[in-house]
Order: structure tokens, then C-alpha cells, then sequence
């Protein structure tokens, strides 16, 4: 109980506190580390990458809802070989894990992606696969256990990093999902990423957000991500990051006891820029007042009621 | 550099039926702020009114340490910041942006608001070295028009529009600038105010290969440039096209460079 | 303009306004016309019904979460006679439609239900299928566009009212399965309901629930709500009800615009009592300041951004 | 019944560390309320805190139409609550549930609080006809103490005892009443505390034959009977089990037909 060891070890991927910004809300590090230490923040999910830069969707790309927010940004980025070649070098001055979070419109951009990457000086790659397969009817990547077990053993063989496969939640059974992407070669899994939205301009008459739908996260979805999370940790046995309206410590618990093995920091990071290191600090109090020497002591403690 | 901040209200105002004057004594604001800057506001702590809100700084005592936002009850956020009270502390994180260029050499400039639009001017006025000041002033009607005697005060010339007539000449604000712009030879248009009358004032001073500034305001995420949620298109020095971002590369663009749409 | 009308007919049920209190948040209407003239709602849809009385969940039966509540109630009800006996009357008191809800384990349950509630005094019957199915491996009835077509066909013969069916949103393909609800005979349908989730009591490390897991409604399902309305309406020609979050008449006008022809309020009755006088209210203001003479003028009325 | 009200805050008082005294004006809730009913609040508008509170009317004071609540702060809502002034108005439904029954019979009576559950037993004394009334207090440690001259006043004899014996006598409460129960030939026990303590209370009565009736606590969708998440398992008369409503069928429950679980 004296030594409280927030360290983790995630398939390899050795971070020292469970505490991860998302990936779209913490652009490259730059922009946070006026405000905070990064020294200090378990790892570092990059904006999501493409083969290629993409400049996005119009905007708004974003409206507020009850306890949460809708985002419609389109994967604006300046390409994956931009981001090794300006990117990487400012992240690596401090100690923190680089996740590159990649995405693409066929299999082959994701493969491409993950052979280039596995060349650079990052300690992960994390694949979105909640993007449109336009070679498939432009149904998401992830939402079927097939469309996810294909793509992640492509992706697979190109690979030579920790493999984080990040789940969408907009499917009907989460575990199958995952399930398929354990079986498939995936090292962990993430989750959740945006359920699908929509808010209107009742005066306007039209959605607030220029892309019509969104994303949509913050504490509003918390629920729906811990439950997601419990229903994954039951099925397989690879490491999970859990994530979805996580803003204090208490929040990143819950997903702690519902299985994860770390947790992930997003739209909290956008309001309040430190938000990482609150979690962290508040983690560490748990643990403390709890008796919990390793974070891994917490993963998936939950008792069910019976 | 901004920096995330707790300071204390100072004095809460009710300046028209629905604009709030709210004063902050924050040593690090008044001494860092540019005109044009603006700070992020989160209006009440958790989930209700999850994302900050980005207010234009109006105006900056330096000796005092203070500066004034004046704001529009439109939503949640800005109804919980109105029933803030002298002595509670505003969450903010600021200055942000980039502000409006004062480069010395302009000496003849213009300043035209519309709406909300016309408080980060008055800072603008306060600091432009310049020896003509022009201001032109739009609001929809009467009951909106507001500060007068601070843009008075700073202003060599003060005018007024009002949509309906109501107040000052009948029209748009754009319709003085338009009638002055040739003759008064502005060094520097500076505007802020809603995107149809921004794209007017764009289209009049590209006419008229006059140099304009303009402010920009979009839906913003962070307010901090770490989301790409606030674009904006604009042309590059190539001729193509490009979205950045309003709250870091801007809120303030020379008029030239935005792809009005 | 001088003229708002604000009946609607929904595949042949008449109301005298579009706000429905939705089922499991109104009771039988007893306890609500304590503080409301139920003459004054559009319908109600009743507690859902089971062909045997249920005795539900253990409790903890609910949760607050951001902007939201949890619920297992688990369908505590006394069953469908009792309701035809000794609720129906107390209900006919008022001019309010009146929806019977029913759920049930088997699909023969559901058809029997059908074919008793045909005979009763009551305007609709709403199909809960968000029920697990116990022939088919407790997986839901409304979570395959298969599962759902097989219910509602069955129950379509047996059924000599307006069916409604209410859809399940913890689905991948909610257009899916409302054209399979549409093609096997519903006349209309009605949702979301609740999404599947879960919270924890940190320091006792066990769901707050005694069921674990529970219903997510409230202002935080709107975004989501507003969106499956959205693409059901773009898929089908049936009716739909609207429902997730609704609290105010600007947040009704929304699913009004996304294709709802009337709409539900749940949660929001909970907390107030009148939630759903003041939602018809805000309707009926958005409507006269917009020029609408009738509400089937603002169904469907968004205007897509390009 | 009950009525949904928007009444003013006439008192605003910190009683412990975390727990606070609200006094609210309200004829309606004065004049109709009775001991064992509660209110249940909206503690803020939105869906901040969204589901209304339940808490136990503390005290009448029905020549003033005031009424007193007393909450600890736990979480979200009671955390706004506490952060109320005196003027503000409160959103409430009530009075709400079926509170003790108070047949004027009973002239022996004891009354058994534990913690926060020690309020509405204030209001029971006071309504109570009986010529003894003793009153039986326990608290997890003497910082928690509190409201023991009105308890006194009230009672015919008071007793309190502390988990870690920092006041009163050491041990629980319930170790008081076990000690009296025969001698003293109570024709109603009345309780409310914590779980653990309701059943034991019930224990002891059942073993002695003794009458007493319990105030449950559930976590509440609705606080008025629509939306039966407030569950409480309870025998029939047949002997079979049945979920009750703890909001409209309770919170008070004679102690023989609650099953604890
Ligand atoms: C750089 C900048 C400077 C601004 N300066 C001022 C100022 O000095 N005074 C003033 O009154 N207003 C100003 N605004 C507009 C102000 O930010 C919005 O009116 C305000 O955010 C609305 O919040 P709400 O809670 O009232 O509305 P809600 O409708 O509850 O807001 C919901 C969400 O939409 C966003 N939003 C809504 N309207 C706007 C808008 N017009 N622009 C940007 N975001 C919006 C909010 O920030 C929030 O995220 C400025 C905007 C920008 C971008
Ligand atoms: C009939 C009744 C009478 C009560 N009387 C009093 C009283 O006089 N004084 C007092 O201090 N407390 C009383 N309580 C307990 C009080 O309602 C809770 O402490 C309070 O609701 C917690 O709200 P929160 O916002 O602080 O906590 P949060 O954790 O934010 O509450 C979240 C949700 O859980 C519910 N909840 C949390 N704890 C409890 C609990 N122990 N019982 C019921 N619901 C809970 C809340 O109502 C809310 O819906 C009473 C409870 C009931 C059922
Ligand atoms: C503005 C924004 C941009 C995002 N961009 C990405 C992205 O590029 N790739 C990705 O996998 N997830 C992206 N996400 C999803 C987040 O990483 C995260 O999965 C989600 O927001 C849920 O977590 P939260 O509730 O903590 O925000 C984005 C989220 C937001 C709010
Ligand atoms: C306490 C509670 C009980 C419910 N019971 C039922 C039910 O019996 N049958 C049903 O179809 N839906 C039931 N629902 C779902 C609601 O009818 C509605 O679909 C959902 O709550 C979303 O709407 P809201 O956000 O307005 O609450 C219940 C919801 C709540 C909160
Ligand atoms: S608002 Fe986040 S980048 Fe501008
Ligand atoms: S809390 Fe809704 S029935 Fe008791």
C-alpha cells in the first residue's frame, strides 16, 4: 500500500500511467503541451492518420449536446509520411508511448499505412475502423465481424508494432466484434469510438453540423462504453483501453473495473486541456484509499450482483 | 502564450436586453492580450455546457489589471455566464488567437462592426496607433445599439446603421463603408461581424484593392487549435485551397485569403 | 397561420396532439392525473404489459448518468387481463389515446397478447421487441432484421389494431431492420428505446444496478435518437413515432424534422409530471412563429446541408 | 395529494460538516404534509442532476407554513442543493409517500434513527400523541451528531450511541433498543436508518413480538408511483412475495412485511 505502481503494460506496449489521449483531440502534442507536462501523460494517441493528407469536412464539424458533443472533422491530417517526418521528433522529446492511429478507405491504405509506420519511431499503431469501405457498400470497416476480422489480419502481416484494433459501438453485439478482431491478430483493442448522431437547427431547419451526422462523445456516452467494455472483457483476452466520457478519475475506474487495462482521455482533453493528468492524479487517490498496489489489480475487479 | 486560468468577476452589467458586460481582474490576460484575442469560457463546471465558449476580449485595463467581455445570451452557456456575480471565479483559458495585424505604418484606418461583432473593436481602436479611426456601426435595430461613447471616444469619426431605421442611417453597415472607401484611402479595414456581412465587406474591398482584416467566428471544440473542428477554407500561396483553423491561425484573416462559400 | 392544428393521425389512431407519454414512464396514467389533465395528451402508451404478471428486477432498478438514467425495471407488470379489467376504464375516463405495450419471451406470447388486446378497448398496440428471445438464444427479437420480420408477421395476423412497432437502438443497421419491420406489416413504428448500459459504484466495485445492466433514455440519447429517425425515415413509408431525450418542444420539433410524424416522452415524465403538456406547448409556439398550419407540415421538413 | 411546487428558500444553515438545514416556505407542503413523507426535489433545471431527490420532511412549523429539510452532501444534486441561498426558489414535488401511522393508541412509543435517517423521526415526535416517547440516535462518530435539543425536547428520554463511542454509549443503536424492548412494552417502534439497521430493528422486533414500522430507502426514478424503479420486496397476506413501490406504497412499511434479502 506504501508504493502505488501506476505503470502499465499493454502487449508489449510499456506506459508509465494508464492514461491515454484519444486520438482527434490532441492533434500531434503541440498545441496541449503549452498547458500541460506531456512528460506526464501515459501516451499519446495521434490524430488519425491517412495514406495521403485529407482536408475534411465543411464545417461546422461540431455542435454541443446534453453532456456531450458531435464531431464531423473528416480525418483532416497531413498524411502519415508528414507526420513521421515533422511530427514524430517533437513527440519523442518526452517520455511518453506514441500511438499512430491510422485510417483509410480500402484495406490496402491500412496495410500501406502500417508498413510505413512500422519503420518509425512510434510504440504503437491504432486502427480506426469505423471509416467507410468504399470497396464494400461504404459500411464501416468494423461492423461486422467479418469486415473486422479481414481487415485486421491484413493489416496484421503489414505490422510490425503492437496492433491495437479500435472498436466502433455502433453494432448490434460488441463482443462478436471483438471477438473476431482477437481472432484476427489484433494485440489489444480500443473502445469506443463516436456512436453516431445527429442535432438539428430547428430554426434553420437543417443539422447543425455542415456533414449532417456526427460522432458523438463525451460523458453522455459513458454508459454505453462501460457496458461495452464489461461485454468485451468477458469475451477475450487480449488488453483492453477503454474509453467514452471519461473527465475524472472516478470515471476512468469504472472502466478500469469493467475490464480495461488502460484508458483513453478525449473530449474532456478539448475542455479542459490538463483533464490527463486529473484523470491520472485521481486514479492514483483511488488506488491509494482502495489499497491497490498495480493498476492491473483493478482491471476487471468488478463483482457482478447476482 | 495562453494559459489555463481562475479569475474573479469583478462586476457583472445587463448593457442591453440580452449583452452582458462582465469584468475579470486577471493580471495575465491584460498584460498578454492583442486585440482580436479571445478567451474560452466554461460557464459552469461538468457535463452542462460541456464545451467552453469563446468570447471576444472587448477591452483592457492595464493599471487595473482587468478586462471586459460583453456577450449575447443566446444558449446555456452564455445564460449560466449571466447569472455569474461580482466575486465568483470564470474557468477560462486565454488569450487565444491570433489578433489583428497593428502594424505602425497604417495610419488611416476603418473599423466596421456588426452586431456582437463590434466588441473586439473597441480594444482595436485602443491600440491602433493610427491617426484616422473610422468606425461604422450596424445593429439590427434601436434596442441593440450599444458602448457609442467608448467607440465615440476612440473613433476620429463614428457612424451607426441599423437594419430597420430605427437608429442612426437606414441600411447596412456595408453601405457606409462602401460610400467612404475610395475616398478616405484606408491603410486598413478591420471587420468583425456576421459571415454575410464579412463576405460583403470581403467582396467591397477586393473591388477596391483595399487591404482588410477580417474575424471570423465558427463552432469550436477546444479553442485551442487541438481539435480541427473550427475550419476555415482558405487559398494558399499557391492559389489552392486549404481549411484552417479560426481559433488558432485565426479568428483574424486578411479579408483575401478566406473562401467565402 | 391563424390556425394551428395540431391533431395528427398515425396510421389510423387519432390524437389530438403528437406528444405521447412513452411506455414504462407513465404507468397506466393513474399516478400522472394527479398533476395532469390527461385529456390534454395526444396518447399514452402504457406500462409494458406480459401475458403472465412480471415481478421484475431486483432493485436497484435505476442510475443516473450524465444527462441520463439507467433503468432495469425488468417489465414488473400485472399482466395483460388484469390491465383489460381494471385499467382500460380508468383510462376511457380521458380523451387520450390509448397504446397497450406488450412484450413477452416467445412469439407466441406476443400473438396471444395480440389476439386478447384486438378485443379490448384501446387504440394501438405498441410490439416491445426489445426483449431477449428465449427460443433463439436470448438474443433480442428487434436485433436482426430477420428476428424482427418473424415477430411482426406473426403478430400482424393475429392483431386487428394499428400495430406499432418500437425498435431496439443497439443495432448496426437501424434502416435495416425498420424496412424488415415495414415489409412484415407494422404500420408504424416507434423509437429509440433504451440503449444498453451500465454504471458502477466505484467504492463497492459492483454495478449500481442489481441487474448489472440497464436501459440508457434521456437528454443524452437524443443525438443518437434524432439520427436513427433520420435514416428510418429516409427508408420507410410507414409513420414513426419519435422518442430519446424529448424534453422540451424544441427538442420534439427536432424529431418532427428528422421525419417523425408524433413523438414520445419518457424520462422527462419522470421528472416532471407535465413534461408532456409542456412539450406540445413548445410545439405548438414553434409552429405558429414558423407559419405551420398542421404537424404532418413539419415532418420531414430538414433540409440536408451538401 | 401531492402537488408539484416552486417554493422560496427562506433558510439556508450548514448543521455539520456535510450536512445542511434548508428551510422552505410552503404553505401547501406545511399544511398537508405528515411525519414519514418526503419531498422530492429538482435540484437544478436541465438535465444537470436530472432526476429529482428525495428527502424526508424533517419538521413542520405549520402557524409559519414552513417546512425543514435536512440532507447530507453525497453527490451531484445535493451538492447544488447545498449551494443554495436563502431567496432561491426550490422545485419540488410532494408531499409524497405513506408516511408513519400514528394511531392515537399507541402511548408508548420509541423512535430509532440512524445517521440521515434520524430526520423525519423529528416530525413523527412531534405529531405523536403517545405519553412516552423514547428516542434512540446513533451516529457513525460524534462529528455526525447533531439535532439532539429538538430530539430532547421531543422525547420523553433520549438516548445516543456512536459506532466508535466518541459520544454517547459505544456500539449501534440498535443495541439500545435491544436492551429496552422487553422492560419498556413499546406498542410502536418506529425506524429509519440504514439498511443493516432496518433489518436488525426488524430482528429484534420479530423476536420480541414487538410492532414497528420502518422507513425504507430505494433509489427512485419518479418519487410519485409511475415508474416502479423504487422496488421493495414484501410479503402478502398469502405469505407470497410481492415488489412494492417504496415511493407510493412506502417509504414506511410495518417491519414484519419487508423482506430483507
Ligand atoms: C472567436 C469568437 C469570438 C466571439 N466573441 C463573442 C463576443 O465577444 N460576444 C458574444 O456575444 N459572442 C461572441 N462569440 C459568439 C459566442 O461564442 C456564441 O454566441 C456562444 O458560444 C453561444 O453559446 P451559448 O451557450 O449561448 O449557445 P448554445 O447554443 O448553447 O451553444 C452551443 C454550442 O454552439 C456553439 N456556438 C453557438 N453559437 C455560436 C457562434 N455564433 N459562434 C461560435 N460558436 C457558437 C457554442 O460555443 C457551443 O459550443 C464569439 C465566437 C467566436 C468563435
Ligand atoms: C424516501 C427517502 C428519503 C430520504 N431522506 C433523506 C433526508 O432527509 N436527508 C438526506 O440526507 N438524505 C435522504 N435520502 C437520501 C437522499 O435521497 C440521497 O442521499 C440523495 O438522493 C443523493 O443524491 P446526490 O445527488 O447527493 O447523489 P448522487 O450520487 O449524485 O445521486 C445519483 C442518483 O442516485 C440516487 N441516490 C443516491 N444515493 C441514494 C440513496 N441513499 N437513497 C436514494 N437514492 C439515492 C439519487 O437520488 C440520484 O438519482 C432519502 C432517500 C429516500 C429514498
Ligand atoms: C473532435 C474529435 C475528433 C476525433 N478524431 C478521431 C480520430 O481521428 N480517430 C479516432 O480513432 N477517433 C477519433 N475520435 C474519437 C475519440 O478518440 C474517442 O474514441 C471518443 O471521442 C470517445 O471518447 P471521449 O468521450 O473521451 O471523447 C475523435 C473524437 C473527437 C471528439
Ligand atoms: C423507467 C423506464 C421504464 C421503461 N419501460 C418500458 C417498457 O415497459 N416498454 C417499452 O417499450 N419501453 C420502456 N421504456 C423505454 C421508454 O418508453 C423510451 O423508449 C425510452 O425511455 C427513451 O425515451 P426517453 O429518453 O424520453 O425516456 C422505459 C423507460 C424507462 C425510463
Ligand atoms: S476549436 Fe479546436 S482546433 Fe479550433
Ligand atoms: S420512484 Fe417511480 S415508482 Fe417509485
Amino acid at each position: 500500500m506504501n508504493n502505488t505502481d501506476l505503470t502499465v503494460d499493454i502487449c508489449g506496449i510499456k506506459l508509465k500511467n494508464p492514461v491515454i489521449a484519444a486520438s482527434g483531440t490532441f492533434g500531434f502534442g503541440r498545441e496541449h503541451s503549452d498547458y500541460v507536462d506531456l512528460n506526464k501523460i501515459g501516451g499519446i494517441s495521434v490524430k488519425g492518420l491517412t495514406l495521403n493528407p485529407r482536408e475534411g469536412n465543411k464545417p461546422p464539424r461540431v455542435a454541443e449536446t446534453p453532456a456531450g458533443m458531435l464531431n464531423s472533422v473528416g480525418l483532416q491530417n497531413p498524411g502519415v509520411r508528414y507526420f513521421i517526418e515533422n511530427e514524430i521528433q517533437f513527440l519523442r522529446q518526452f517520455s511518453t508511448a506514441i500511438i499512430a492511429n491510422i485510417a483509410g478507405n480500402t484495406i490496402e491504405e491500412y496495410c500501406e499505412m502500417a508498413e510505413i509506420l512500422s519503420d518509425a519511431d512510434i510504440d504503437a499503431i491504432e486502427l480506426n475502423v469505423s471509416c467507410p469501405n468504399v470497396k464494400a457498400g461504404c459500411v464501416a470497416f468494423g461492423n461486422t465481424p467479418e469486415g473486422i476480422a479481414d481487415i485486421t489480419s491484413q493489416v496484421r502481416k503489414h505490422c510490425r508494432k503492437p496492433l491495437i484494433v479500435k472498436l466502433t459501438p455502433n453494432v448490434t453485439s460488441i463482443s462478436d466484434i471483438a471477438a473476431a478482431a482477437e481472432d484476427a491478430g489484433a494485440d489489444a483493442l480500443s473502445l469506443i469510438n463516436t456512436l453516431l448522431g445527429m442535432a438539428i437547427d430547428i430554426e434553420a431547419r437543417r443539422p447543425i453540423l455542415a456533414n449532417n451526422t456526427g460522432g458523438l462523445s463525451g460523458p453522455a456516452v459513458k454508459p454505453v462504453a462501460v457496458r461495452m467494455v464489461y461485454e468485451v472483457y468477458r469475451t477475450v483476452k487480449i488488453p483492453i483501453i477503454g474509453m467514452g466520457g471519461i473527465s475524472t478519475g472516478n470515471d476512468a475506474v469504472e472502466f478500469l473495473l469493467a475490464g480495461a487495462s488502460a484508458v483513453m482521455v478525449g473530449t474532456a482533453c478539448l475542455v479542459y486541456p490538463d483533464a490527463c493528468i486529473k484523470v491520472c492524479e485521481g486514479i492514483e487517490q483511488y488506488m491509494k484509499r482502495h489499497g491497490f498496489c498495480r493498476v492491473a489489480d483493478i482491471t476487471g475487479k468488478l463483482m457482478l450482483n447476482t | 502564450m495562453s494559459k489555463l486560468l481562475k479569475e474573479v468577476i469583478t462586476r457583472v452589467e445587463r448593457a442591453t436586453d440580452s449583452i452582458f458586460r462582465i469584468t475579470v481582474a486577471s493580471e495575465y490576460i491584460s498584460a498578454n492580450a492583442a486585440p482580436g484575442q479571445f478567451v474560452n469560457i466554461k460557464c459552469c463546471d461538468g457535463a452542462q455546457a460541456l464545451l467552453r465558449r469563446p468570447i471576444s476580449i472587448c477591452s483592457v485595463d492595464r493599471s487595473k489589471g482587468e478586462f471586459d467581455l460583453y456577450f449575447q445570451v443566446k444558449g446555456a452557456g452564455t445564460e449560466i455566464l449571466a447569472g455569474k456575480k461580482r466575486g465568483d471565479t470564470l474557468d477560462i483559458l486565454g488569450p487565444l488567437g491570433r489578433g489583428f495585424d497593428l502594424d505602425i505604418g497604417y495610419r488611416r484606418i476603418a473599423a466596421v462592426g456588426g452586431g456582437i461583432g463590434i466588441f473586439p473593436l473597441l480594444f482595436l481602436l485602443d491600440e491602433s496607433k493610427a491617426v484616422v479611426k473610422r468606425s461604422y456601426l450596424g445593429f439590427r435595430s434601436s434596442g441593440q445599439v450599444l458602448l457609442l461613447e467608448e467607440f465615440g471616444e476612440r473613433s476620429t469619426s463614428l457612424e451607426t446603421a441599423t437594419e430597420d431605421g430605427s437608429f442612426g442611417s437606414k441600411g447596412f453597415v456595408t453601405d457606409l463603408l462602401e460610400r467612404d472607401i475610395i475616398s478616405e484611402e484606408f491603410d486598413m479595414i478591420y471587420a468583425c461581424g456576421p459571415y454575410p456581412m464579412l463576405r460583403k465587406i470581403s467582396e467591397i474591398a477586393g473591388k477596391h484593392g483595399a487591404r482588410c482584416q477580417i474575424s471570423m467566428e465558427q463552432r469550436m471544440g477546444c479553442g485551442f487549435g487541438a481539435c480541427l473542428t473550427c475550419a476555415c477554407m482558405t487559398y494558399t500561396d499557391d492559389g489552392s485551397r486549404h481549411y484552417v483553423r479560426v481559433c488558432s491561425d485565426g479568428p483574424v484573416f486578411n479579408s483575401e485569403d478566406v473562401v467565402f462559400e
